[in-house]
């Protein structure tokens, strides 16, 4: 019992641990910072898949941490915060993994590894904070572990880059806080319970209740990237390719959303949420957002942007799946949150692989590249189908739910924005499938480097195209259990449980 | 015979061509493309009603050979031998076409032998894209049309999705006899009857969609003539077969349309026909398809008006869409060893073509898009910088303000003033309690 | 003992200057372990009372330690300790033999202020802490600090004397220094009225709240490193600690205006002092300025008096401390190592000077009061104590100066990521002052945990027990 | 009018001549006797105030405080003035920089 109250801790000093220990390490230590890197993260595979198990069987992990008088630091695992640990922790392997292959023998590694092993310290904080306070302290954290990254090159894009982002995610925590604290001063609890805790609270304070929400959702919506907060999500494309792989796919986007679903189903309880009128608005919001992030990348050159705002689109599927008010949707929402996190960084280590193998970071260059990097592109065109909806694969199972959400929760429009949506996606992507599989690569690329037998280091391409397969899985295998989507399942019977 | 065995022929029968899509794996076997037809020609000769079902795929599908997909599967394979005998030089030099062959194939088995509508819908989308990039690697003068019939393709794709997405509100299981039945009760009937009629005949061709189609038939070689003969259009007629609730309803009015539309296919095609030989005197194959699905939806209409004629040719049915193929197949072939020559018959498309019509359009279309999406949404953008650094520029000066204020702020006279005010106010404040 | 220490250790410091920095270190931990055993006996047995010499107020000397006074000793030690060993490293010989005796002198002033319960005792600790303090300003030489610790002088002794003008009005009217007695005779009369207009107004000269604060940034800005620590961690919280205590123990009949004035100086102060350290070019007047602006959320604390009010107030007093120092020592080390501290040149740092960096990040991080860190809890509490008594308005000036905060320490910080291609002649910095900001950087974040400990220990004999309202 | 109002009345005018002294002049020298006689002003006041008992004795706590006091005043002036030379010294002029 003892060693289930402190499993949650132990899973995030893990990778605070391995942060510690790799700032002070020397540039030159390579093989000490990789396996110092991996082994943290195979451990906290370990932990996790244990954790897993003793989750669906029931088990309840909790650390509690006195904090201030009535506040406590807590750690829960529960179902929702599983799905969200399962992925970062996996994914982050992943991406170690490819980030050691990307910036070998590239300056400051040391402080490059630390931050991004805090990153996810932060992210799994995020994943498992058992309450409102919690959460905002991870949230903040995270926000903090970025920054580095994010002006990592150290060039002045860079820096004006990270400025951005911050002036936007520090505001966006502040009005997290005030909105948290007048919660607290009105509930005077924060603790995150399904199906919220806030019905209780009188009558008379709903309007406050309301402000409360726009409050949150926007100091969320931030990180979510929602209009018209989604400006830093495309500078910060700056950062090298690993990093905007961790910030589209799993951290920080996924955050935000993750955080939205906390506040709407264990703050606000979906069903008094959509008592006090909210969601509808949290889901036409989304709906334009992911309407104006299709149409914004429609038009981008620069690939990483282009799947910068792709990645505006898609993260608001998430959002809308839980504005929808309904399980189906629901199911929809969460299981997107795993989806586009795998189908996302797929396409982002394939950019990296592209500008690094070949020095392309443009569409406009990009014809004929799959003749010379086939598996790249092969992974690359699973994951732009996966993200079109294209059937059996992970986004149709999302976009599936999410439409029969809609349509039984009686909200008919949403179908039309999925449709719409889905056309742009194929605007925007099949292009790019056309250049680099038929198009006839014209004179040599940017800046190629060979790298012996395989088109590019194993290190880079091995991640890619395991995300890559994953998608596939995912969608082939939506039914099987422990599949996100069965899991969403399971959330949902927890959530709408009569 | 067992039923894992029964299970994994089943399954191989897709598969196969899918795994072997891998050149890596085709590389070690010889002669792939037929080895990967083994499994569907054992299925299709060993007599018994094959079925499997997959309760961790997708949302729970299954596969399943009865006695019409078995025909079909039959006439395909068939198909199939021929396709790949005569493009088999050409397939051993270009690796991508063959990956793309291999994958239509798959596409096209798995929606033959699929028992779901799910699974159909899977295996029609993947044998659609890849049929569009068989298209493109073919030859290159049919990029345009073969963009067309990608595009048509989404679009079509999208209405279907929309149709499964209103019978699995209803209804989640979905494989054909309850999904039928559930359309035919669904109170959006009409809806989900055009949404599925309309990508179907935007898969299959039909008049008014056909131009995609002729013009694809006008400038491809004589071997994807008989895969396009075949594989999106045969398969596009078993979709109606399947998906429809045939049988269960019958609805005049909607029928009357689909006669309607039959027949206009079937005038047009005569017309063009005639005009066609008017110019050079041969015989366009594509009229022969176009004849056949006019024909099909004829008796398609008539099936819809009224649910007992149809429980009477419901077989036919299934016997025409497979003999459709056939002789389509043994059409092209024959005109082709008459003609002596595997060309495609023309090389470049008219001027006045439909397809490049429409592609006109959409051309302009786009580039009206795309203005507003370069010019217009950044214009914006601008706008709203240059209104932030106006405020900036203000916030500047009045941080400028600031320091001056400062300095003021540091002088003796003044700060003691102040000093000795706030010594009064606090003096004043107390006083009044 | 605590206080006596110290002045011991300046006297030998006098008496041997050679050997003044390991006297210095000696002492330092001697004090700190006294001070130790002092919270100890004071965390045991609660509040203690001393009477120096066996004389009893009104006569005697008394002193006492409660919550708050054993706080102060505690972050004074802390902060002293860390201080002292950066100044090891810090001067050199001769500059060492004049910045011992009165850094101890100092320290002893500061103990007893803490420590003692009678105004005129605090009147004369603030004095000695006044010049003191002001000579360790002077010792940095060069005309800048000369001028700036001349009118640090001036402004003390200013000060001092109205408080000291203060003490008589309260004397004459109650016959009595000792605050507690004072609490209990206190009773409305204009002289009390005077008295209070008198020490508070001389206190905030000498706390430097806007808009009183033209003398701080010359002196913390020209000061030598470890000094400029000293003053904005310590020597500016002394005045506040006596403000707090005179207006929450002695003068409970303070009215709510008069509370909602002064927040409204904080509150001014908060935004000015945020937008001044945003305009500043050079690293140290920036982090002046952003002290002015702190003290003016401690000032926040008074329209909020409640329980929640002052806790929070200390709390930021405490994380600010810790932070700033860290912070004043960041800027010491960048300045030893680039020889300027002109925020736009500031390349490189990050990767050459990563602890040091990472201590200003920090220490930064506390200072906006984000989680998690010291800062955090103080603005959580104040934030609360805000909302629930109504007064929504400070709350929003907080999230302002979060904000300012955030801005003008992460100015530096993008700047220290940027490569630069000039090259700069460089000196390398002692590892022992590196190790001390660091220290101190990760102390300020660490408060972030210790919260309910922290406040338990603010309660031991209940200091304002009577006057919280 | 005892004559305890008459020497507090002038300790006070003392105080504010001192503060007045302080703000106007730039000179350093004058501004530390400015403050110094300030500080007489209030010891001042405090000396008379001590004789405020009932029987003739006078208070001696003032007394004390004042001696303190004075002592605390000689000391910071003693220290104000080595300042100043050194300002002198640095600056050539016996100002403070800020004032002109």
């Amino acid at each position: 019992m003892n060693w289930d109250a402190w499993l949650p801790l132990f899973i995030i000093l893990i990778s605070l641990l391995v942060a510690l220990a790799i700032f002070p390490l020397a540039e030159e230590k390579v093989k000490t910072r990789i396996s110092l890197n991996l082994g943290g993260a195979l451990l906290k595979l370990v932990l996790v898949g244990f954790m897993l198990w003793g989750v669906y069987n029931g088990h309840h992990y909790e650390t509690r941490l006195p904090f201030l008088p009535g506040l406590d630091l807590v750690l829960r695992a529960d179902a929702l915060s599983m799905l969200f640990v399962v992925l970062s922790t996996g994914l982050w392997f992943l991406t170690t993994v490819y980030a050691v292959g990307y910036l070998e023998d590239s300056p400051h590694r040391s402080r490059f590894f630390g931050f991004f092993s805090l990153c996810v310290t932060a992210t799994i904080g995020v994943a498992l904070a058992g309450n409102l306070i919690t959460f905002l302290l991870f949230y903040e954290l995270l926000t903090l572990a970025t920054y580095p990254l994010i002006v990592h090159r150290g060039t002045e894009a860079s820096r004006k880059a990270g400025r951005t982002y911050l002036i936007y995610t520090i505001g966006g925590g502040a009005l997290l806080l005030i909105g948290t604290i007048w919660l607290y001063s009105l509930s005077g609890t924060l603790e995150f319970t399904t199906r919220g805790f806030l019905s209780a609270v009188d009558r008379s304070h709903h309007p406050a209740l309301v402000i409360i929400f726009v409050l949150l959702i926007a100091g969320l919506g931030v990180k979510a990237a929602l209009i018209p907060l989604h400006g830093w999500l495309p500078q910060s494309m700056v950062a090298p390719a690993p990093v905007s792989a961790l910030l589209h796919a799993v951290a920080v986007v996924k955050a935000g959303a993750f955080g939205i679903i906390r506040v709407v189903y264990d703050v606000f309880g979906i069903e008094f949420s959509a008592s006090l009128g909210v969601t509808l608005p949290l889901a036409i919001v989304a709906a334009s957002t992911i309407i104006y992030g299709s149409l914004r990348a429609l038009f981008q050159d620069d690939l990483k942007r282009r799947l910068a705002f792709s990645t505006v689109s898609q993260v608001s599927y998430i959002v809308l799946g839980i504005a929808i008010v309904g399980p189906l949707a629901t199911i929809g929402g969460l299981v997107h949150l795993v989806h586009q996190g795998v189908m996302k960084i797929t396409l982002f280590f394939c950019a990296g692989n592209l500008a690094e193998t070949l020095g392309i970071h443009k569409v406009s260059e990009m014809s004929g590249v799959g003749k010379r990097m086939p598996w790249t592109m092969v992974a690359f065109t699973i994951g732009t189908l996966g993200m079109i909806g294209a059937p059996p694969l992970a986004g149709f199972i999302s976009k599936w739910y999410l439409g029969m959400g809609a349509l039984e929760a009686g909200q008919g429009w949403v179908v039309f924005v999925l449709a719409g949506s889905s056309l742009l996606n194929a605007g925007y992507f099949l292009p790019i499938l056309y250049a680099a599989w038929f198009k006839e690569p014209v004179g040599n690329w940017p800046a190629e480097r060979s790298f012996g037998h395989y088109e590019t280091s194993l290190a880079l391409l091995l991640p890619p195209l395991v995300t890559a397969l994953l998608a596939v899985l995912l969608g082939l295998f939506a039914s099987a259990p422990f599949s996100p989507y069965s899991w969403s399942q399971f959330i949902t019977t927890l959530e709408y449980a009569p | 015979m067992n039923e894992i065995l029964t299970t994994l022929l089943l399954l191989a029968v897709p598969l196969l061509p899918l795994l072997l899509v891998f050149p890596a794996l085709r590389s070690r076997l010889p002669k792939a493309q037929f080895v990967s037809l083994l499994p569907a020609v054992i299925v299709v000769v060993t007599p018994v009603t094959f079925s499997a079902e997959f309760s961790w795929l997708l949302f729970g599908s299954a596969l399943e050979l009865n006695g019409f997909n078995r025909l079909l599967l039959a006439i395909s394979i068939i198909v199939w031998v021929i396709a790949l005998l005569r493009v088999s030089t050409e397939a051993a030099t270009n690796n991508h076409m063959m990956t793309f062959l291999l994958l239509v194939m798959a596409g096209n088995f798995g929606a033959i032998v699929a028992a779901d509508l799910l699974l159909f819908f899977s295996f029609t989308t993947l044998m659609g894209y890849a049929f569009y990039a068989l298209l493109v690697t073919s030859d290159n003068t049919i990029r345009t049309v073969a963009r067309v019939y990608l595009w048509l393709m989404i679009v079509a794709d999208l209405l279907l999705f929309e149709v499964l997405l209103l019978l699995a509100v209803n209804n989640t299981n979905l494989n054909f006899a309850s999904a039928n039945t559930t359309m035919a009760l669904s109170p959006l009937l009409d809806l989900s009857l055009w949404l599925v009629l309309l990508g179907f005949m935007l898969k299959a061709g039909i008049w008014p969609f056909h131009f995609w189609l002729s013009s694809a038939f006008r400038c491809v070689k004589p071997v994807w003539t008989i895969l396009l003969a075949v594989v999106p259009v045969s398969v596009a007629l078993l979709g109606l077969l399947r998906w429809l609730p045939l049988g269960e309803i019958s609805s005049p009015v909607n029928g009357a349309i689909v006669q309607v539309i039959g027949v206009s296919t079937l005038l047009y095609t005569l017309i063009s026909m005639l005009k066609m030989t008017g110019k050079n005197n041969k015989w366009p194959e594509h009229g022969i398809i176009f004849f056949m699905t006019g024909l099909f939806f004829t008796g398609l209409g008539t099936g819809l008006a009224n649910a007992a004629t149809w429980s009477i040719y419901e077989a036919w049915a299934y016997y025409y869409v497979a003999a459709s193929g056939l002789v389509v197949l043994l059409v092209t072939l024959s005109i082709r060893i008459q003609l002596r020559q595997d060309k495609p018959v023309v090389q470049t498309l008219q001027s006045r073509d439909s397809t490049q019509n429409l592609e006109h359009f959409v051309v302009m279309l786009v580039t009206r898009v795309s203005k507003t999406g370069f010019y217009t949404l950044p214009g914006w953008r601008a706008w709203w910088l240059d209104m932030a650094k106006h405020f900036w520029s203000a916030t500047c000066c009045w941080q400028s303000a600031l320091d001056t204020s400062e300095s003021k702020l540091s002088r003796w006279p003044v700060v003691i003033t102040l000093f000795l005010l706030l010594g009064i106010v606090t003096v004043y404040f107390s006083c009044s309690c | 003992m605590v206080i006596l220490l110290p002045i011991v250790a300046a006297l030998s410091c006098f008496l041997w200057p050679g050997r003044s920095i390991w006297i210095g270190l000696i002492n330092t931990f001697t004090i700190v372990l006294s001070v130790a055993g002092l919270s100890l006996q004071v965390v045991e047995q609660g509040a203690g009372r001393y009477a120096v010499g066996g004389w009893e107020a009104p006569l005697g000397i008394a002193l006492v330690s409660d919550g708050l006074s054993l706080l102060m000793l505690m972050v004074t030690a802390v902060v002293g300790l860390a201080i002292s060993v950066y100044s090891s490293c810090y001067f050199n010989q001769d500059k060492a033999r004049h910045f011992w005796p009165l850094w101890m002198l100092l320290w002893a002033a500061l103990n007893a202020l803490f420590l003692s319960a009678d105004i005129f005792n605090i009147y004369v600790t603030l004095e000695l802490m006044g010049l003191a303090a002001v000579a360790l300003v002077a010792l940095a030489g060069g005309k800048n600090s000369l001028g700036a610790a001349m009118r640090y002088l001036l402004v003390s002794l200013l000060g001092s004397l109205f408080y000291l003008l203060g003490v008589v009005l309260l004397y004459h009217s109650f016959g009595t220094v000792d605050m507690s007695l004072l609490a209990q005779r206190l009773e409305s009369s204009p002289a009390v009225w005077a008295a209070m207009g008198l020490m508070t107004s001389g206190l905030l000269l000498k706390t430097a709240l806007f808009p009183l604060h033209f003398w701080l940034p010359p002196a913390h800005g020209n000061a030598p490193a470890p000094v400029s620590a000293l003053l904005s961690a310590l020597v500016v919280k002394a005045s506040f600690y006596i403000l707090l205590r005179l207006w929450l123990e002695v003068f409970p009949v303070a009215s709510f205006e008069a509370g909602q004035l002064l927040g409204l100086l904080g509150a001014a102060a908060v935004l000015w002092g945020g937008v001044l350290a945003l305009r500043q070019t050079r690293l140290k007047l920036m982090i002046a300025y952003s002290t002015v602006m702190q003290i003016g959320y401690l000032f926040l604390a008074f329209p909020l008096a409640s329980i929640a009010g002052w806790k929070a107030a200390v709390y930021l007093l405490l994380s600010h401390a810790l932070a700033k120092t860290a912070m004043f020592m960041a800027a010491g080390n960048i300045l030893l190592y680039e020889g300027h501290d002109r925020i736009a040149e500031l390349d490189r740092v990050a990767q050459r000077l990563p602890m040091t960096l990472g201590a200003f990040a920090l220490a930064g991080v506390s200072l906006m009061g984000l989680p998690p860190s010291g800062g955090f809890i103080g603005k959580w509490l104040l934030l609360e104590a805000a909302i629930r008594s109504g007064q929504w308005w400070w709350g929003i000036v907080l999230i302002a100066g979060g904000l300012l905060t955030g801005a003008y320490v992460f100015k530096v910080i993008g700047f220290a990521f940027t490569q630069s291609n000039l090259p700069h002649e460089s000196r390398a910095v002692p590892i022992g002052m590196e190790w001390a900001a660091l220290f101190m950087a990760m102390l300020a974040i660490g408060l972030g945990f210790i919260a309910p400990w922290i406040l338990s220990i603010m309660d031991t004999g209940s200091p304002f027990g009577v006057a919280t309202r | 009018m005892s004559a305890v109002f008459v020497y507090s009345l002038v300790g006070i005018g003392l105080f504010n001549l001192g503060l007045y002294a302080l703000i106007i002049y730039p000179h350093l020298l004058r501004k530390i006797l400015a403050v110094n006689i300030m500080g007489s002003g209030v010891f001042l006041v405090l000396v008379a105030l001590a004789g405020r008992t009932a029987s003739g004795v006078p208070d001696p706590v003032p007394h004390a405080m004042v001696i303190t006091g004075i002592v605390v005043a000689v000391s910071a002036t003693a220290l104000a003035l080595v300042l100043m030379l050194r300002v002198s010294a640095a600056t050539g002029q016996p100002e403070l920089p800020e004032e002109k």
